[in-house]
């Protein structure tokens, strides 16, 4: 079945943030992302879990799925939120079946 | 305006205070220990310190408080619909907010004298000081109802006021002890937007309102939900509560230094000694002194520390939720409430 | 029959009707405006369009409707076992079926008539529109019961029997305007299974008939957790309809022109009146008037959109989603049910 | 002791037994399966085998679990504070060790005798059948609270205690018929930790000591909210128990032959031989009999399945979910429940 | 450590979908697979949010890993129940510890 | 936008079995991980899901992001914890913006 290259972002970021994060994708031209939700993990900060979460609101997911020659402005725009908060991006190679989404 | 918080469990009973001794406050303590809330609080704090696997869903937690604020919201204005408005009203909020505002300078002062704590992170605790915690206030109104003492209505719109002042306070600390640019002040329109508009304040504040509008009549209809379950919805709430606290415990061991669990529990003492102060001077009712103590000594853990990792992302979110969760709270639910109940008794009714 | 939908609250009195006026109509839209329920509504439509972060947990609101599905249903069967099937059960249930197969023709006229909306998506909303809401029925039951009129327990049959065959007439009128085979009807046993053992047809149906088979004994068992606690759950749950109604409209700007919402305000109207033809034809009580009206001015916002989403994918789910549920449902709530009520009590007791 | 599990509905009424006659027992386990309870239960187990959609959100039912449990727990407690510790306390904690630690081993020659599981399956098996069901347990003590019978309140303490022994005969089964070290036992310090401070274990004991503590003064605080409502949060839960126990099996086609399924119908009946013995023996009240059968009789679906993923991941969990949710549960809930209370009072009433 | 090719397959797809999705997975020999929950996100069909839904049933996410042989099989499938709807497909090269499970 | 090479490493796993493996993970030195709910899915030992579970305590997602010399370590470490239990282990290419986290 014939596909067409495109990058798969993953950034994980403290969940009151992602309202932001996604407003910047926007602006940056990214309209299509996935939230999945997050019940914990660990890094520089610690290790944290999201049972009983009081408090502390955890973090999500986002899954964003560009065409390769959007990548960098997705980035800037990501970094530009993230940068200064805990948190993750990685980018990997994917083929998508629906080239016009991106 | 005796049942402005009464549980309506029609087991309230006026306690007639004529003079006053130390006995007496020993009894209550014990009897404030022995309550079911304490325990289930105590029993979610043992079981998160012995490792247990015991955990209250996060939806649940959420439907939970969402439940507290809705019940105690409208409680209050219903009171406020029975008993008219006393000219306290605006006395009150404008005692909470200037409170909220002034504690975090005292908070900021003792941080950086006794603790080794940047400025940025005494400025985050700081915060959390001036601000109130809504469960501690919770709790509070139905240690007083068991008692049959009356506060306010109005003090759940004073709760409210007080949640947002203590962040202004303390990001004007943070710009005034400028930590370089890297670490500066994150604040927009659409920050302050969603600490105004944070749930809990909307919940808060539309469902007193609503118990204004309704008033009687209202609560008639869903008093079988919101007065008689609710201090068993508080019990499972507060497992939950003494859960999170002991697992921020074990997760903090080494993060806490003395100094800083000293804070934790001689700024609780300085704030309710200022709610007291003020609540004095404006002449409020036994209860509603009692609770001006409470807000002003709680610290917030909800929509501070959310507001906190948007606006001052470089400060530690570990400190400031120990500190709020792991010792002001249980020292507040434990020591706190009985000893400030016990003092705004005999102070009102000496 | 006067129990059958009573909220066992002690404070139902059978309000008695000789003659009638526009201002008892006008006190009782007031009163019902003021009830702590569509207040709670109102409080959730205006957070989320002010974009307040309140929210409940899809769990809790999933949980609630439960709640209220087996509540209503267990009520309707034991109102049944205590008062006996009058013979109008069948007739009931056959008039509901025949409303809910005969509106979406109407539905489909009115929108190609007044708006510009594609077959496909006039279609769709027409599903809805024959289709029911139990929740707008479930409110239209506690303000009864606080009002103290009666009403046929098998009502919740009837509901459930209205679900599904509103898809039928929709599908229907989609092959029949049959536009291209690309966005045609998916329609197979799988769905058809899905939509008649839909979660909530089951729980509603299932619970009807432990209420018949458990009678009055099993309602004393369980009396304190469907009956006490009703109304307060079910603001706590209309709240929650609140936030997700204002949530589509803030997004739905732009979607919707002025017809579009002019037909979500005209077709209840239509569903009402037909509702109360097929009502007074089949001779039912004043409740059981009441709400056949409501069932039929009422449009699905769970079941129908989950199937449209399955049948028709290429109908645009914002369309009938922001229609039944931020234009119907809150119309319904707040000026549809005191009217259709009092018109139901002007007709059958005037 | 009356009303050590009284549900408080006021609706009690002491039973008196002159003389017992079949047609009586029957007309009890025709009323039991009229119970709400019953009735829900399978309804979920058929809306699951018809494939419905129907179905409860985790954390809703891990809510219920925990709000059951609580609720048990501080009954229990609140009724020993209340009467005082018969003797007979550690007699029941020991008599119910035993029978946990000893039933697994009738359990595995049985399924070895009858059936073709492979010993390490077998093993599993057992585990759960020395264990215990605390839902069977909650519903044997409504059960009997609305046949006003009476049962000592440590016994939720007994059914703590019978949680974990029988995963030790398990395993040290396991080892001794010892299959290739490839499918060896998994033990470490970390999984007895786990095992003993379970969240279940936790919060029963936990909640049993605070109803201890706080005794009728707490519960006067919190019964509109533990008691009132219990049943019908019951209800719903045995609701989603049966939606559960439905998918299992639907899922289970093919996995349980009749021979497994025998034993999943023999096991409960020895096991309530067993504990029958030793409450005879232990000269407990016709209350603390029944539930000791019920004990003995009931099959862990929480505590012991976890502990076999970890400690026999070789062990196929479908099997013994299934026996001990399809097969064991619903059969203690139709038959065995009314069928161990009536011989209880048979024979400590006879 | 010794890992095989193997292809990460992400369909996201409304919830009504899922079932169909999976036994058409089934149907095409793909009898692995795992699903994740989604909270909301953002496509040419707009911007949508799992908080307090009421009557939109959002999307889950399916991961399937599966050899590369197995692939095209699996896209077709995957495809005839996901073209009419919203979602995305999309694909990545990835290592594996155990062969036989695909 | 510089990024870095890394591994993604995804391993879905049984819930009870979480910990075990957050610790040998850690034991190992990965220090950074998200762990992602899981609501249902299919495999060789059948197809299970979430909704309603009582006694089943289904799985999780583990997320790794490691750098690409970290590998060994982290699969050797899985690999000890997965090896008996049901669940699969992957591991992808990807770019990631921060290397001083890995
Ligand atoms: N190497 C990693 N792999 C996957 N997730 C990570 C990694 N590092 C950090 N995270 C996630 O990002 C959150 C914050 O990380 P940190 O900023 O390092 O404290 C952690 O709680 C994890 O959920
Ligand atoms: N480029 C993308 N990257 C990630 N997820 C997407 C993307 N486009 C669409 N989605 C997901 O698919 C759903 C429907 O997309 P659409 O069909 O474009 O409306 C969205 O709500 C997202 O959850
Ligand atoms: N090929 C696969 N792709 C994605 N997830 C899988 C795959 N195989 C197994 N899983 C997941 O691992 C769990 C256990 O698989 P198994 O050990 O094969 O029964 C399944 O329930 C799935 O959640
Ligand atoms: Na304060
Ligand atoms: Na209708
Ligand atoms: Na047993």
């Amino acid at each position: 079945m014939q596909t067409h290259d495109a990058k798969r972002v993953e950034i994980i970021i403290e969940a009151p943030m992602e309202g932001r994060l996604t407003d910047a994708l926007a602006a940056a031209g990214v309209t299509g992302f996935t939230v999945l939700p997050v019940l914990g993990g660990s890094g520089r900060s610690g290790q944290w879990s999201r049972e009983g979460q009081v408090g502390r609101s955890g973090m999500v997911a986002v899954v964003c799925l560009v065409a390769p020659d959007r990548l960098d402005a997705l980035l800037e725009a990501a970094f530009a939120v993230v940068q200064r908060h805990i948190g993750v991006v990685s980018v990997g190679d994917v083929q998508v079946i629906r080239p016009m989404r991106f | 305006m005796a049942r402005a918080f009464a549980d309506g469990s029609g087991r309230d009973t006026w306690h007639k205070n004529d003079g006053w001794n130390v006995s007496e406050i020993l009894t209550l303590a014990a009897q404030n220990l022995l309550s079911p809330m304490i325990l289930s609080f105590a029993l979610g704090l043992g079981a998160a310190i012995a490792r247990s696997d015991l955990t209250v869903p996060e939806a649940a937690a959420k439907m939970m408080s969402l439940y507290l604020l809705f019940a105690i919201g409208f409680k209050g204005g219903v009171a406020v619909a029975d008993h008219g408005l006393d000219g306290h009203l605006i006395g009150a909020l404008a005692g909470g907010v200037a409170l909220s505002f002034a504690l975090p300078f005292v908070a900021f002062a003792l941080l950086r004298g006794i603790t080794r704590l940047s400025a940025l992170d005494a400025a985050a605790v700081a915060a959390h000081y001036g601000s109130i915690s809504i469960v501690t206030f919770v709790t509070a109104t139905s240690v007083l109802a068991a008692r049959g003492i009356a506060a306010e209505g109005y003090m759940v719109a004073v709760a409210a006021a007080m949640e947002a002042p203590a962040i202004v306070s303390a990001l004007w600390l943070v710009t005034r002890n400028g930590s370089g640019n890297d670490a500066g002040v994150r604040m927009d329109a659409r920050l302050w937007h969603e600490i105004l508009l944070n749930g809990s304040i909307v919940l808060l504040v539309g469902s007193f309102l609503i118990g204004l509008a309704t008033g009687a009549p209202g609560m008639a209809r869903i008093d079988a939900f919101i007065v008689a379950p609710f201090q068993g919805v508080l019990c499972l709430f507060l497992l939950d509560m003494g859960l999170v606290a002991g697992r921020g415990l074990r997760g903090a061991r080494g993060i806490l230094d003395w100094r800083v669990v000293a804070f934790g529990l001689i700024m609780p003492m300085i704030g309710a000694v200022a709610g007291l102060g003020v609540a004095m001077a404006l002449g409020l009712s036994t209860g509603g002194v009692a609770l001006m103590m409470v807000l002003a000594a709680s610290a917030s853990y909800i929509a501070v520390p959310a507001a906190m990792r948007v606006a001052l992302p470089e400060a530690n979110p570990s400190i400031y939720l120990t500190l709020s969760l792991g010792v002001t709270f249980p020292f507040n639910l434990i020591i706190g409430i009985p000893a400030y109940v016990a003092i705004a008794v005999a102070l009102t009714q000496g």
